[in-house]
């Protein structure tokens, strides 16, 4: 491509790169997370480091934004979202010499024919289905029976934290020997990731139908969500990140290590280990600590952080949490969906995820 | 005497310039660009100073290594700058040109998807579509103007909202069209894509060609013809029209429909661009959000005085300086920083008319000072122009009573 | 029972930034000047609004004290960024459409570029909550207490606070009259000495203070006190507008407007609060269409005898005749 | 040296393109009716305006009682007693009387407006000096009569001592000019010292006792009414000695060519029809004219005509072809011809060139496009021919915006393009008006030249001189009703004026007679 300019005019450039996808880098999801590990290292080591916004969104775009970060100096470049396996596929070898972190993908052409990662290139992913079990696990354990599900949009993430969310509910139920249909569950997709008053509103309602306690698994609705929870004195489960720090409401955070993992990822690459990541796709799981629910309060030395649960302890968690790491809970990331959008009816849900206990409803 | 002549002749040449009007509003344009540009400078120098200068050249001149990409970018706005400007001719503000935007995507699109044709007509079929799809989005709110009497700047903007959802509606529950786990549309097949031209780096294709031809057959229609004498006369004086035995409400309607129809191409071109990588293609996210080409469209046809012709040159430029504000993430900035020198180049572009004239008087009066003469003497050519100067504050002041 | 209490306490903060706004909106038409950028003003003032309360936020500054410093902070931004179109359409004679269209796109962009540039975010994010469970005395008013003070926001008492001022000093003041005058017949008005200029640059600067206490009003209502230069204020600025045509540019009416659409506005989004709307089983999209559906059309039925401000839009040129 | 309340010394007022006034002087006594007059465009109403400070002077000083003063606004103006009626009412037509009367001067008690005290005021005064209004009425509502008693309050609310009235005349109907001519003899023996614009002589003769002549923005000189004729008086406004009658032989109409029955045409201002079961003919080769005071439904009446209005009921005929519910364009390719009362509202379209202005009614005809496009040769020669023929004067010929033409060569240029277009209708509403003396009296020799080429011509006139000089017959119409038939040989300007007024009326039966 052309563009010489970018060298020449951009001083020294920047050596760690981020591309944003279509959020901006504190769209309490991917992006920020991402760019929160970026800046750790990079800070702690003292390296320039940039983000970048496509000016586009499309395949193409993404590539676009990739050459200019390439342009502009960058030897590493961190793509959060599976929106970068195809330009990251043209990326690996258009620029052997620089490093990529894809986060929640894996290199591939557009048609899904070939598959392939090669050695410049660290391909993440994480157990979101763990995360959210954990979190559907703590609420009902807890004593809540009432509970809601408010996903951003459909995508493979969001889907794997809310069916987690369930089995979670159901294999506490199942634990706790509730009846059948006794714990609740109103499963909603926004449709976007932002913060806005549909998204307040639609948390108010639910609030005001009875759910104690709303898993926010989308981005900026959780700022939504907390909003309503904190006029309806409702409960909110947080996710990606410890999210009490936002707001009173927030009992616990379905998290998946999303700086933790990048900031691993770096050192390999200036620790001289590229080639623990490299050319492989690499699952964060409860196996490696790469998900889970947060256990210590920030700035607090020996903080509860289960101190916003009724009884639900970290005694309970670690024993769950064990559970989980040793294999013994078969969790599923997909179901089959028959509608378009990706929104999994009532029944859908149910059947595939085996629940009893657990009676959806979809909205 | 002598002395005083040869001040006359140059008066006289100076009147003659400033009042000529192609002039006046190039010269309006390139002052609002002016402004613009100093107070996006100032801004970048508040906000970083010891950046301002690289980032400012980034602005200036980032634009010229990536000549394909400025006329990639420039072809949608050029759309929707037509779609904007053609409308502004019969004095409508189509502000609208973002939801017909939308739709116009949506029916290529859908044409994309859903008809099956060869890979050498399927994309003129699309474009097509895109057409219709905004025609049908610029004809609402004409019919609600022409015989609702319901302003179109309101209609227009409720549209946005309303075709914007519906097309995430349409999109997001139609799955041959849309790929819920991307949570975006599929993507098209190569043969729906428009043929590129091949410049190296940059998936400009042939739709700005037909972009700007689209704009050749605007300006002559609007020029030429009979129907285009009418649009104009009903925008500068509905009237007059009226009493001309023009159909106000049949030209309302039409003009919307054409204008939602150019918004529409946009929209086809934008989202049947080819794509570099093999297999990919572009794709549109349904997640509520209205159309930013729509309202660059505004702005294009605001600097290109709403003339097909500057409106191609409005839609470049435009396109120029956002590629070279991309290029300023390189030293600290954001893009956005664009998106404000284009809103203040509207705004001043908006009143630099009249800015214009009062510098020109301002120089006028400067240099006529030696010869001031008794008004009932001087010629009549020079009373003229001073009118006229008049005029075109007056026609200003008049559209904006619209 | 419960559902209507619920609703109505929801509409409440949804439709005062729509009524503050839009009365902004009707004292600027009213002065002449038609005020097209209430959606950019808004975002400046919740913006302003925002920054303040993210500032303070920290300090021991009780939540009401800081929503009362914020809303005036909001107001004098709002005011100044107002000025802008004052001077464009007053002394400028410009495009009154054009130049809030060129106001709109500026301020959106300006929150994006400082935003990221400052704190690597599309806006800002504050932490306080303004939310009122319930007002002590008032609440227990049977009825009235529950509907308007309880579960709410001090900004739906100070929105009609404001809506009976505005009320007062329209009808009953001298310069209400004043104003009314110079959007009906800027040269009659000027022609009993009244500076037609001063009083347009009053209209536009109340409309900018009332946008931007409105915006401020969105962003603590309904986004709980932040602000993004991504999503705005999800065009309040323009529904405004249409609420006040459909207000007929008089307050009372105004309000009824605007309470009208934040009802909408609520109902489509609590729709599975009530069962026979729910089991309709129609798609969300439509409910989330029918406020500017419902827009056009009581457009569509009140325009043909709407009664604008005569002169409005039009740039006073006191030469002209 | 004699004792002036106002002296407007030297005053020179320049427009863009015009000096409006060219060192005039003008002195006001103490109790005085002064009449300013003038033609058209003479400077009168520029010269009063300076006066109540709506425009500043380039040269010149104004004194009140000797002392030089500055006006810079109407405020100003006001804080010296100075008052003014406007030509064109300044009311606010949403607002009541008692609104209008006390905007600018309200009284506020603890910030609110008081209004009672003022109301009273009102009604005391109004008893006073017989203004009859109702304070509380809406201006919109009221008629115009009314409207100017609401101007002359407005100033004797304020205590005003120098009242300024711009032709306050020509609004009204013979009665209330007799009325108010009365109002202000009453003024000024309480003191008030009045400034008088108007073109009547008869009015000046009446009531004024000195009077200013102005010509082209020059002062001409300023006479004792006591010591002067109307004749005089006339020629020092023009120049000359003019006569006003119109060169016109007698024609023997030929058949009927326009007839209309029973039409009713709708208001836009009020609930009643504006115009109510006008039925009328009009014959090749005649002028007829429909007269009557402004505001008795002339606009509606042209408006339901030529179609720019539709009608509530009736039926118009074209050459036997009924198009009472054609579209403008089909009535205009039928053959009718209309100069339009607003010449630019609806007769030009100002940021057009001339030559684009000439085709406006026949820009769709085969001789100006093919295939939808327009013919650009046809259009300049057709241009230049009409502005050749019809003499219209302007800086670039074809070429030239109409907005930068002069207002007489505006209306050239509409009366050339109406004319030439084939028609057998000739429409022509108030097709002076504004014009200098010059100018009508060419307007007038076109419309008698097109009747003696055996055109019909219908003229809607409000000028008493025009309808008694150029028509054939006069239809006159009141209160949206043709309430008489009058023929100009016979007839007086008095009797004419009973009609209008509404003080004299045909019969039922003759009325209907005039339609058939
Ligand atoms: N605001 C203005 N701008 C430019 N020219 C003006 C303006 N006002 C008046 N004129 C011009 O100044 C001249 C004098 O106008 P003025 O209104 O004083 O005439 P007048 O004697 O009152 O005429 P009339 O009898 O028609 O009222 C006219 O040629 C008019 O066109
Ligand atoms: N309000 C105004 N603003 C600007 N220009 C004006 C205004 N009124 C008149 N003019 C200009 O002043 C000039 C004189 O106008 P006016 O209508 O008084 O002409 P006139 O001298 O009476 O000529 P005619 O006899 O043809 O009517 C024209 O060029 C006209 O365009
Ligand atoms: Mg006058
Ligand atoms: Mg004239």
């Amino acid at each position: 491509s052309t563009g010489d300019n970018g060298t020449d005019g951009g001083s020294d450039g920047y050596e760690i790169a981020l591309i944003t996808d279509k959020g901006n880098i504190d769209d309490k999801s991917f992006n920020q997370g991402a760019w929160e590990g970026v800046v750790e290292f990079a800070g702690a080591n003292d390296i320039s480091h940039t983000y970048i916004k496509p000016e586009e969104a499309s395949d193409a775009g993404y590539l676009a934004a990739i050459d200019l970060a390439v342009q502009g100096g960058a030897e590493v470049v961190v793509t959060p979202g599976f929106l970068f396996e195809v330009p990251i596929y043209e990326a690996q070898t258009a620029y052997p010499d620089v490093k990529f972190i894809l986060l929640d993908g894996a290199p591939h052409t557009a048609d899904y024919s070939v598959f392939e990662t090669k050695d410049n290139v660290a391909s993440i992913f994480y157990a979101e289905e763990e995360s959210g079990f954990l979190a559907g696990y703590a609420a009902v354990m807890d004593g809540m029976t009432d509970l809601g599900f408010m996903g951003g949009m459909a995508v493979p993430a969001v889907q794997a934290f809310g069916y987690g969310f369930l089995q979670g509910a159901e294999y506490a139920a199942d634990d706790l020997g509730l009846a059948d249909g006794e714990v609740e569950v109103t499963y909603h997709y926004t449709g976007n990731f932002d913060e806005n008053d549909t998204n307040k509103a639609t948390a108010s309602t639910m609030y005001q139908e009875g759910v104690e306690v709303i898993f926010a698994a989308g981005g900026s609705v959780g700022k939504s969500v907390m909003s309503a929870a904190s006029e309806a004195d409702g409960k909110v489960i947080g996710v990606d990140v410890d999210q009490r720090y936002d707001s009173e409401t927030v009992i616990t955070s379905a998290t998946k290590g999303l700086a933790a993992s990048v900031i691993s990822v770096l050192e390999s690459i200036y620790n001289d280990n590229w080639e623990t990541y490299s050319g492989k796709s690499t699952y964060f799981n409860a196996t490696n600590d790469g998900v889970g629910l947060p256990t210590e309060v920030l700035g607090e030395e020996g903080g509860d952080a289960f101190d916003r649960f009724e009884s639900f302890d970290l005694a309970a968690y670690d024993e769950i949490f064990a559970e989980l790491s040793a294999g013994n809970i078969e969790l599923l990331r997909q179901i089959e969906v028959a509608d378009a959008t990706g929104y999994a009816t009532a029944d859908e849900l149910t059947e595939a995820l085996g629940l009893e206990k657990v009676d959806v409803t979809t909205r | 005497m002598q002395g005083n002549n040869n001040a006359d002749k140059l008066k006289f040449n100076i009147k003659n310039i400033t009042s000529h009007s192609g002039f006046k509003s190039l010269g309006a344009a390139l002052m609002a660009i002016f402004l613009g540009l100093v107070v996006g400078f100032i801004i970048m120098l508040v906000a970083r100073p010891e950046n301002a200068i690289a980032g400012f050249r980034f602005v200036l001149l980032g634009g010229m290594g990536r000549l394909g990409d400025v006329l990639y970018f420039a072809t949608p706005i050029l759309m929707t700058g037509l779609a904007v400007g053609f409308a502004f001719k019969m004095g409508l503000f189509n502000i609208g040109a973002s939801g017909q935007y939308t739709m116009g995507m949506f029916f290529a699109l859908y044409v994309a998807f859903n008809w099956d044709l060869p890979g050498s007509t399927h994309w003129i079929v699309a474009i097509f579509a895109g057409f219709v799809g905004g025609m049908i989005w610029g004809f609402i709110p004409g019919i609600f103007k022409a015989l609702l009497n319901v302003n179109e700047v309101i209609t227009s903007i409720m549209f946005n909202y309303i075709g914007m959802y519906l097309v995430d509606m349409w999109i997001q529950n139609n799955g041959v069209m849309y790929n819920s786990s991307l949570t975006r549309t599929r993507y098209i097949a190569s043969g729906v894509q428009i043929p590129a031209l091949g410049i190296a780096g940059s998936n400009v294709n042939l739709g700005i060609i037909i972009a700007i031809i689209i704009a050749v057959i605007l300006y002559i229609v609007l020029e030429k013809t009979t129907f285009g004498y009418e649009l104009k006369a009903t925008g500068h004086n509905k009237h007059a029209a009226e009493y001309a035995g023009m159909q106000g409400k049949r030209n309302i309607i039409l003009t919307m429909t054409i204008a939602g129809g150019m918004a529409g191409i946009g929209g086809a071109f934008a989202i049947l661009a080819p794509s570099a990588i093999a297999g990919s293609s572009m794709t549109y996210e349904p997640i509520n959000i209205i159309a930013a080409n729509g309202f660059t469209g505004i702005a294009v046809a605001l600097l290109g005085n709403a003339h097909p012709l500057g409106t191609i040159l409005s839609a470049t430029f435009i396109s120029y300086i956002q590629r070279g504000g991309t290029l300023t993430s390189l030293v600290g900035f954001k893009p956005e920083i664009i998106d404000i020198v284009v809103a203040v180049i509207i705004y001043f572009s908006a009143f630099a008319m009249i800015m214009n004239s009062a510098i020109a008087r301002f120089i006028k009066a400067r240099l006529g000072k030696d010869d001031e003469k008794p008004l009932q003497e001087t010629d009549s050519e020079n009373e003229e122009n001073t009118v006229e100067d008049e005029e075109v504050i007056k026609k200003e002041t008049e559209k904006e009573a619209e | 029972m419960d559902v209507v209490y619920y609703l109505i306490q929801n509409m409440l903060p949804i439709g005062v930034p729509l009524l503050l706004v839009a009365l902004g909106g009707m004292f600027s038409e009213r002065s002449g000047i038609i005020n097209i950028a209430l959606e950019g003003i808004m975002l400046f003032g919740a913006f302003f609004g925002a920054l303040f309360v993210l500032l303070v936020q920290g300090s021991s500054m009780g939540p009401q004290t800081i929503l009362l410093i914020g809303m005036l902070v909001a107001g004098i931004s709002g005011l100044i960024y107002s000025l802008l179109l004052s001077f464009a359409s007053i002394n400028m004679k410009a495009n009154q459409v054009i130049v809030g269209t060129a106001l709109n796109m500026l301020i959106p962009a300006m929150i994006l570029l400082f935003s990221k540039m400052f704190f690597s975010s599309d806006g800002i994010t504050t932490s306080k909550s303004f939310y009122i469970r319930e007002i002590p005395i008032l609440s227990k008013i049977p009825i009235i207490g529950e509907l308007f003070f309880q579960r709410t926001y001090l900004t739906v008492i100070i929105g009609f606070i404001i809506l009976a001022i505005s009320v007062v000093v329209l009808y009953k003041t001298r310069f209400g009259l004043r104003l009314r005058a110079c959007g009906e017949h800027p040269h009659a008005a000027d022609s009993v000495g009244i500076n037609v200029y001063k009083m347009r640059y009053a209209g536009v600067s109340i409309s900018g203070v009332l946008a931007g206490i409105g915006g401020f009003f969105y962003a603590v209502g309904v986004m709980d006190g932040n602000v993004s230069g991504h999503t705005g204020v999800a065009g309040f600025g323009f529904l405004a507008l249409a609420v006040m045509i459909f207000g007929q540019w008089k307050p009372i009416r105004i309000m009824f407007a605007a309470m009208f659409f934040a009802f909408l506005r609520t109902l489509a989004y609590s729709v599975s609060l009530i069962p026979f709307l729910f089991d309709l089983g129609i798609d969300q999209t439509y409910y989330k269409i029918l406020p500017y559906l419902a827009t056009m059309l009581v457009l569509a039925l009140t325009s043909k005898n709407s009664r604008a401000p005569k002169a409005e839009g039009i740039p006073y040129d006191k030469s002209q005749r | 040296m004699e004792n002036y309340i106002v002296e407007m010394l030297n005053i020179t007022k320049e427009f863009p393109g015009i000096i409006a006034n060219d060192n005039i002087t003008l002195k006001l006594k103490k109790g005085e009716i002064h009449a300013l007059l003038g033609e058209n465009g003479a400077g009168k109403s520029t010269l009063m305006s300076v006066l109540f400070g709506l425009y500043q002077s380039e040269k010149g000083e104004i004194r009140k009682n000797g002392k030089k003063v500055t006006i810079n606004n109407p405020n100003d103006a006001n804080e010296l007693g100075i008052g003014m009626v406007h030509q064109h009412f300044k009311l606010v037509e949403v607002f009541t009387v008692l609104e209008n009367i006390i905007l600018g001067v309200e009284p506020v008690e603890n910030g609110l407006l008081e209004l009672e005290e003022s109301k009273e005021k009102i009604i005391e005064l109004s008893e006073q000096y017989g203004l009859k209004v109702s304070p509380d009425a809406l201006i919109e509502d009221i008629s115009v009569g009314m409207q100017q008693r609401v101007e002359i309050l407005k100033m004797l609310y304020k205590d005003n001592e120098i009242l300024i009235f711009d032709e306050p005349t020509a609004v009204l109907t013979p009665q209330e000019i007799i009325e108010l001519l009365q109002i202000m003899k009453d003024l000024a023996a309480e003191g008030k010292s009045i400034l008088f614009i108007t073109h009547k002589l008869n009015e000046i003769m009446d009531v004024a006792d000195r009077c200013t002549v102005l010509r082209k923005g020059k002062y001409i000189g300023t006479v004792d009414i006591e010591s002067t004729t109307k004749e005089e008086l006339s020629r020092m406004m023009v120049g000359r000695d003019i006569s006003f009658d119109v060169d016109k032989e007698d024609r023997e109409p030929g058949d009927v060519i326009l007839s209309i029955k029973n039409m009713t045409v709708a208001s836009k201002t009020h609930k009643n029809n504006a115009v109510r079961d006008v039925s009328l003919d009009v014959r090749a080769g005649e002028i007829v004219c429909i007269a009557g005071i402004d505001g008795n439904g002339q606009s509606e009446f042209v408006y339901g005509l030529t179609g720019l209005e539709k009608l509530v009921s009736g039926t118009i005929t074209l050459r036997g072809k009924d198009i009472s519910k054609a579209s403008i364009r089909e009535r205009s390719a039928s053959g009718m011809s209309h100069i339009p009362e607003d010449r630019h509202k609806h007769g030009l379209v100002l940021d057009y060139k001339l030559e684009e202005n000439l085709i406006l009614q026949r820009y769709w005809q085969p001789k100006f496009q093919k295939n939808h496009f327009i013919k650009f040769n046809e259009m300049r020669d057709y241009a230049e021919d009409l502005i050749e023929r019809f003499d219209i004067r302007s800086g670039q010929g074809p070429t030239t915006m109409a907005r930068s033409m002069s207002g007489g060569n505006q209306q050239k240029a509409i009366i050339a393009r109406e004319i030439d277009k084939e028609h057998e209708l000739l429409v022509a509403v108030q097709p002076t008006r504004g014009l200098d003396v010059g100018a009508i009296e060419y307007i007038h020799s076109q419309l008698v030249e097109s009747r003696d080429a055996g055109k019909a011509v219908l003229l809607i006139s409000l000028e008493l001189d025009e309808v008694m000089n150029v028509s054939d017959r006069i239809l006159v119409l009141y209160e949206g009703e043709i309430v008489g038939e009058l023929d100009p040989e016979e007839t007086t300007t008095q009797e004419l004026g009973l009609y209008m007024a509404g003080a004299k009326r045909d019969t039922e039966k003759e009325t209907r007679h005039a339609g058939e």
